[in-house]
């Protein structure tokens, strides 16, 4: 945290200077939208970027916005698109404070500030508003984070998705946990689901249940529990999880709710074989390595997640850790990811006409990218079919960084040792 | 048949019985003056004929209907208009919007009853003030806003609570004027005063209440003399009177 | 006409001329400018002129757009007409909670907690109804057409917000000249003298809350088909209400122009301050900026800067005889 | 005293008091009488602070207290006993009575004081376990006049302490009223008791619209043939 | 014991427990409704700002939040009575829909300086007794939320005891009872209403500490422990004070 105020409070100075040198005229020019001359002349290219930095998801959203802006300074400092003339990117923000509305208006103002593509936002439900003005003002839009399958099936022409699908988080889950099963020898008998009743968590657990029950496999969802985002007490629902007598648990959570629901399971002394997210924000997040320490040890998660061997990530990740302090994580590699590709769409199109920027978009073929999938390439709806999850384990290390490993697929794995059945919590 | 009918009317709060049993009656065309001490239970009687308190037994008859159990807008419309001891002027709109609250209720048309407002501001003298607002008037002229609003709704029966505390001895002469005025149109009217020149001047007859209870009916100037009014309201003394 | 109606018609004149020369983002600022100056009014009819502060109005704004959007989904109901059925259901749902507040003589902030307790109740229950998205929300297909009420461009919603907020106010005009609006002045100004003047409290209470409510649901329709997404805890939840009687209130309750003045000026300010100050290590600036001045606003122009600005403007304003 | 100068008290632009002059003496009874809403009890306010004088000096005992916080007026020595009583209705009798001791030397005399106004009003003794709320009128009405007691006053403004009392209790009220006065505190009244209230003082004002209009000695003001009429109704 | 009833009196149990805490928080609005007539809609963001004062404490001298609470309690209390001073006390006389909006604003405005403080990170840090708990036969108890039961009852006791006995408490009550009484018998009613308002915010800074162990701290979830102290408050009764203890703790077990 430290480190990071530092950061911080470097960047509100340069921040500061800025703003209040472009005060006065330009405000009032930019805001009231006197055409922009800017536009004529292609030697900067600018993208617009939209990210909740405010509000519940602003851990996600200034992780995601810096992952968007560090892919830019990469392609800027290797000389920017050279297609057109060594032409530089410039990362036009914009803050959607978790509100459709917001994020609707705020792409709004990206564009009529330049921006010829659009990338973001986390939130499906942001990402479903921008989706539809991206739509009626012809402006591409690459969404780096947003699973919900839905903004896809629309129809639209202007929208691609890098990230997976939560039809695909699910049936990486499935495969997952049926591979952990099987070279374990063991097989959980009595399963309890929970998940945050929002968009994502009744998604993901409804998806996973449904699949679940079609497997065959020998396990029994015995109790299904679902809890808004953002509750602040789980010692019920754990009473009620331990009263199922579960061998594992599938937690669908965020960070918040996965502290309370971890330390109540230690409480409460729930007698697992292991926990294993079928997609679960928060599990691998470093805050919640570092707070949870051991008891942290040993739960998998199935995670559309970075592949550390990579030279992108490895790239990507020294200016991040210098930036912030922290890893890239998922948000912040596919916010990564989501500019690199667009960055290569320009690169092709040698041109920031929609049409060529479209073309070039769909013609996409990139795998010179930060995380676990194959090669990014665009189907007609606008999905990446090259998206792929890991599955990781938080394994025990000295060094905080090094614990959460990825332990399937076998190509990507940092660890051939996945630990299951896990030693109970208190146990360790 | 009386206009008003009053018929063992009781009211308590917690164990304090502020009525107590009452009965009187007012004829139509009259000017009947209620008086007692503070705390005799003058405002309690108003507000159980107005319907501003349920009574808890007894009865108030309006021309022969029970006015008891209607809500306040409905009494007022059947003809029986009340003013407030502690006035309550509409303290941000203008005089004539004030007393055109009050003649909307007979006159659906806002031009014409606007018009009506203005006439009865002007005879109630407040013409000065139409566009003021009545938050700004001093007292006196916000007493007679109060009773220019509740002569709006074209009342039958007056109740006017104390409308000429506060105003000095001119100022009183000049209400009275006014009142007998509304009164040989045609109003009937019933005031609690404790301005005993009002009393006198105006009442044709008079109560007298304490602790809820009547104690003395008849005349004004023969209530004056009564005994018991002397010890429960004017004071021995009588000459000295708290006639204030 | 006198300068000042004069004045309104230009006014009117340079909006409806304004697509012609500005950008569509800065038309959509103008949106978002008609859209919260619709809705304060409309919540102004109840809490500015009659006087009941209510704090879930995003309560009606949620019924407006979920209804209109799932008679349009499952019925396929142009959304011209599900806007009115979303009003006349909002007015109901109104009606029942007037009828708690007013019957049981509810006043001030126990008035403010029942109108925040029926939207929070309302934003669960409809968390939970599977067919409006539950959790999920809904999302609109987009099929621009007039009659699906989705068009490509801002211009058509800009003509429709303005046309709206003109509608509104134009309505609360009437309301204010008329028989009702005087009443429901003398409830907001004394409740008891009103009464006591023959004013049937009850019923009057409930006509405003029941036409605020529904212009608050027309409101809703709007948002939908301009943000094409749906979602209970942004629709029914208590920022939106808040968000809502910021501008009433920074621009003057009770007055015809203060829900717009205030419009105009904290809308853009809000889109101003994000803009620059929401940049990257001053996340939260622009909030901590935009709380700061509505508080100044409040301690220091309590009536609303409607009173400043109507003391500008008093040279276009007749005077009034004493006896017109 | 008390001396009251040219004092002008507006509520927003209308002017309660115009020019009100008047002074009470050590030891002295004095009263102030007028019809409602002629600004007695704007004076009193003005005097304890709660309202402010636009123009024109309130000194005591030749300290200026003009405009001084509510709480130095007290500290200083005069209590005020409202219109209305004003008394905690949720707390109990005794602790009402200590509420009036709020400052130091009060604080020290306040037990001795307790028993003196138990001595004035034997009713509040009986009662002062009981809450405030749900005392009689007169009984609170004692109450306050106790109240204001327990601040040690020098000088103690009544505002109608008659007001709504059976008469019996109106009598004993103004007894109590000399009594205190003989015991050292000034008191200056407000009643619209005016015959008893001009029998028991030393001198009096009569406030008609927020000026003077009279002032004199009691047995001389209640001979004057306009108070005679006006407020005696004679 | 069956299954069903050892679920039972464990859900009971923790819903006491937890419910003595929301009793603490609503305490404070409580008070400041009761002497005021206002509603701190900031009260949830006051209580943020508690608990990221006392993780910080935590982190930077690893003090406890237990033993932390009494600075934390200072310093909300400091909090609390800037904000009476230049907003709350000026807006007393306005009309309530004018009084709703300031305190919304003092919320967003601390909400988004413990963002940019703080960042946006949930922040949870491993307390001495974090993960304690006892065990009667097949019930556990959680110590963090004993302790925090048992706290919130003795200051909730405490407050009780200066309200009624501490000369300052009795002016509190005085000024709440009635203000213009209050101002005659010269008592500073400014200073009073400060003092009600830093005690009420020094309550829910101590709530916050309290709830450090229990639950990560992010910048936003203020909102929602308004939300909290508002239904137990109105279920124990605007301004009652023992009214909101016993109003949280029905909370806590109904959730």
């Amino acid at each position: 945290m430290e480190k990071k105020t530092v950061t911080r409070a470097g960047m509100n100075r340069r921040t500061f200077l800025k703003v209040s040198g472009a005060a006065g005229l330009g405000v009032a020019s930019a805001t009231f939208g006197v055409p922009s001359l800017l536009r004529a002349a292609p030697k900067t290219i600018k993208i617009g970027s939209i990210q909740p930095v405010t509000g519940p998801l602003a851990v996600i959203g200034q992780g995601s916005r810096l992952g968007n802006q560090l892919a830019i300074d990469y392609i800027n400092a290797n000389g920017g698109i050279n297609s057109m003339g060594g032409a530089k990117l410039e990362l036009v923000l914009g803050d959607s404070e978790s509100k459709p509305e917001v994020g609707r208006q705020e792409a709004d103002r990206l564009i009529n500030e330049g921006a010829v593509v659009l990338v973001g936002p986390f939130q499906s439900g942001v990402a479903m508003a921008i989706a539809t003005l991206a739509e009626q003002r012809q402006v591409p839009f690459v969404m780096d984070v947003a699973a919900l399958d839905a903004i896809t099936q629309k129809g639209y022409e202007h929208v691609f998705r890098v990230f997976i699908t939560a039809g695909g988080l699910v049936a990486g889950a499935l495969k997952y946990y049926k591979t952990v099963t099987e070279a374990a020898g063991v097989h959980p008998k009595r399963a309890v689901v929970t998940n945050t009743a929002d968009p994502f968590g009744k998604g993901m657990s409804g998806g996973f249940l449904k699949m679940l029950k079609g497997s065959g496999l020998p396990v029994e969802v015995v109790e299904r529990i679902q809890y808004p985002l953002g509750i602040q007490d789980l010692s019920a629902e754990v009473a009620r999880i331990k009263a199922a007598k579960p061998d594992i648990i599938f937690p669908i959570s965020r960070i918040g709710d996965s502290v309370i629901l971890l330390r109540e399971l230690y409480k409460q002394r729930v007698d697992l074989m292991g926990i294993f997210g079928p997609g679960s924000p928060g599990w691998y997040e470093p805050e919640f390595v570092k707070d949870m320490d051991k008891l942290a040890f040993y739960s998998m998660t199935n995670v559309p997640w970075i592949n550390p061997e990579s030279p992108s990530y490895q790239r990507g990740n020294a200016a991040f850790l210098k930036a912030s302090g922290k890893n890239l994580d998922t948000n912040s590699a596919y916010a990564y990811t989501g500019a690199l590709v667009i960055a290569d769409a320009l690169e092709r199109a040698g041109s920031t006409k929609t049409k060529d920027i479209l073309k070039s978009l769909r013609e996409t073929n990139y795998a010179d990218h930060p995380v676990v999938g194959g090669a990014i390439k665009f189907n007609d709806k606008g999905d990446n079919t090259g998206a792929l999850t890991a599955l990781v384990q938080i394994q025990p290390d000295p060094d905080l960084l090094k614990r959460v490993r990825i332990v399937l697929p076998k190509d990507f794995a940092q660890s051939e040792n996945i630990i299951f059945p896990a030693p109970q919590l208190w146990e360790r | 048949m009386a206009l008003l009918e009053i018929n063992k009317l009781t009211k308590a709060f917690g164990g304090l019985t502020a009525v107590d049993g009452l009965s009187f009656e007012i004829a139509g065309g009259e000017i009947l003056g209620l008086i007692g001490p503070n705390g005799a239970g003058k405002t309690t009687v108003f507000n159980c004929i107005s319907g501003f308190l349920p009574p808890d037994s007894g009865d108030v008859t309006f021309e022969g209907r029970s006015m008891v159990q209607r809500q306040p807008f409905s009494i007022c419309k059947r003809g029986l208009a009340r003013t407030f001891q502690i006035v309550k002027p509409f303290p941000a709109i203008s005089v004539l919007d004030n007393v055109m609250v009050g003649a909307l209720l007979r006159e659906p048309s806002v031009s014409i009853a606007q018009a009506e407002a203005l006439n009865i501001i002007d005879f109630m003298g407040l013409k000065k003030m139409t566009r003021q607002e009545a938050r700004g008037l001093p007292l006196p002229l916000r007493k007679r806003l109060e009773l220019a609003r509740a002569l709006a709704t074209k009342p039958k029966l007056l109740l006017l609570d104390e409308v000429m505390a506060g105003l000095n001895p001119t100022e009183v002469d000049e209400l009275i004027g006014l009142i007998r005025e509304i009164n040989d149109q045609g109003v009937s009217i019933f005031m609690i005063e404790h301005v005993m020149r009002g009393v006198m001047a105006l009442s044709q007859r008079v109560i007298v209440i304490n602790y809820g209870q009547k104690i003395a009916e008849g005349l004004p100037c023969d209530v004056v003399l009564d005994n018991a009014v002397i010890e429960a309201y004017l004071g021995k003394e009588f000459i000295s009177a708290q006639c204030t | 006409m006198n300068r000042l109606h004069l004045l309104l018609v230009l006014i009117l004149a340079v909006l409806s001329g304004l697509p012609l020369v500005l950008s569509k983002y800065t038309l959509g600022i103008f949106i978002m400018i008609f859209y919260y100056a619709y809705l304060g009014q409309s919540w102004n009819v109840l809490t500015g002129y009659t006087g009941h502060i209510s704090l879930g109005h995003a309560l009606y704004i949620g019924i407006g757009a979920y209804t209109s959007v799932f008679l349009a989904q499952h019925y396929g109901l142009s959304p011209w007409v599900g806007m009115f059925a979303g009003g006349i259901l909002a007015s109901l749902v109104a009606l029942i909670l007037g009828f708690l507040g007013f019957r049981f003589g509810l006043r001030g902030v126990y008035f403010v907690i029942l109108t925040i307790a029926f939207a929070e109740i309302t934003r669960l229950v409809v968390s939970h109804i599977e067919v409006l998205g539950s959790f999920s929300g809904i999302f609109l297909d987009f099929d621009p057409s007039f009659r699906n009420f989705q068009f490509r461009g801002n211009i058509p919603y800009y003509y429709i917000a303005l046309t709206m907020m003109v509608l509104s106010l134009a309505a609360v005009r009437l309301i204010e000249i008329s028989k009702l609006g005087r009443f429901m002045v003398a409830i907001r100004e004394d409740e008891d003298a009103a009464q006591a003047l023959g004013v049937n409290t009850f019923k009057y209470n409930m006509i405003a809350i029941a036409i605020s409510a529904f212009m608050t649901a027309l409101g809703g329709c709007f948002y939908a088909n301009y943000i094409f997404y749906l979602h209970p805890d942004s629709l029914f939840g208590m920022g939106l209400s808040i968000e809502l009687i910021l501008r009433p209130i920074v621009g003057g309750m009770g007055t015809l122009f203060g829900p717009i003045l205030g419009s105009f000026i904290l809308t853009p300010l809000s889109e101003v301050s994000r803009a620059y100050f929401s940049k990257g290590g001053l996340e939260g600036m622009h909030l901590i900026l935009y709380g700061i001045i509505t508080i100044l606003v409040v301690l220091f122009m309590p009536k609303g800067i409607i009173v400043y600005v109507r003391q500008w403007l008093k040279p276009l304003i007749p005077e009034r005889k004493g006896d017109d | 005293m008390l001396n009251v100068r040219d004092i002008n008290v507006f509520y927003g632009d209308m002017q309660a008091l115009r020019g009100i002059s008047l002074e009470v003496k050590k030891g002295e009874v004095v009263s102030v009488i007028g019809s409602n809403g002629a600004g007695k009890s704007t004076l009193l306010r003005a005097i304890s602070g709660i309202l402010r004088a636009r123009n024109g000096t309130i000194s005591f005992n030749d300290r200026n207290i003009t405009n001084a916080h509510s709480a130095g007026i007290v500290a200083a020595g005069i209590s005020h006993v409202p219109e209305g009583r004003q008394v905690f209705p949720n707390m109990t009798v005794k602790e009402n009575l200590e509420m009036g001791a709020q400052f130091p030397h009060m604080k020290k005399a306040a037990t001795a004081t307790i028993e003196e106004v138990y001595s004035f009003f034997p009713r509040l003794k009986e009662r002062l376990g009981q809450n405030a709320g749900t005392l009689s009128g007169g009984e609170q009405q004692m109450l306050a006049m106790g109240r204001g007691l327990m601040s040690l006053p020098q000088l103690m403004m009544l505002d109608e302490p008659s007001l709504g009392l059976a008469p019996l209790l109106v009598s004993t009220i103004f007894e109590i009223i000399e009594k205190i006065n003989q015991l050292g505190t000034s008191i200056l009244l407000i009643e619209q008791n005016v015959f008893q209230s001009l029998k028991i003082s030393h001198r009096g004002y009569v406030l008609e619209n927020g000026t003077i209009a009279l002032s004199g000695t009691g047995e001389a003001l209640l001979e004057n043939p306009h108070i005679r009429k006006t407020y005696l109704g004679l | 014991m069956g299954m069903d009833s050892t679920l039972a009196v464990q859900l009971l149990i923790q819903g006491v427990l937890l419910g003595g805490v929301y009793g603490l928080i609503a305490i404070g609005l409580s008070l400041i409704f009761g002497v005021m007539g206002i509603i701190n809609f900031a009260h949830g963001q006051m209580m943020v700002m508690g608990m990221y004062i006392s993780y910080w404490i935590f982190v930077l001298l690893g003090i406890d939040p237990y033993i932390s609470l009494v600075a934390v309690a200072a310093a909300i209390f400091i909090l609390g009575w800037l904000i009476q001073y230049t907003v709350v006390n000026r807006i007393l006389d306005y009309p309530e829909a004018m009084q709703v909006l300031p305190l919304v604003s003092i919320g967003l405005i601390l909400e988004n300086a413990a963002l940019m403080l703080w960042g946006p990170d949930h922040r949870s840090p491993q307390t001495a007794l974090g993960l304690d708990s006892m065990w009667v036969g097949p019930i556990m108890v959680d110590t963090s939320r004993l302790i925090a039961f048992v706290l919130a009852i003795i200051i909730t006791f405490l407050i009780f005891i200066f309200l009624k006995k501490s000369n300052l408490g009795k002016c509190i009550r005085a000024a709440s009872d009635n203000r213009t009484g209050a101002v005659l018998v010269g008592i500073d009613v400014d200073r009073i209403y400060n003092m009600s308002f830093a005690i009420g915010a020094a309550t829910t800074g101590a709530a916050g500490c309290l709830l450090v162990p229990l639950l990560p701290i992010s910048p936003h979830i203020g909102h929602d422990f308004t939300l909290t102290a508002f239904i137990v408050v109105i279920l124990g009764g605007m301004g009652n004070l023992l009214g909101a203890l016993v109003g949280g703790v029905i909370l806590g077990v109904a959730e």
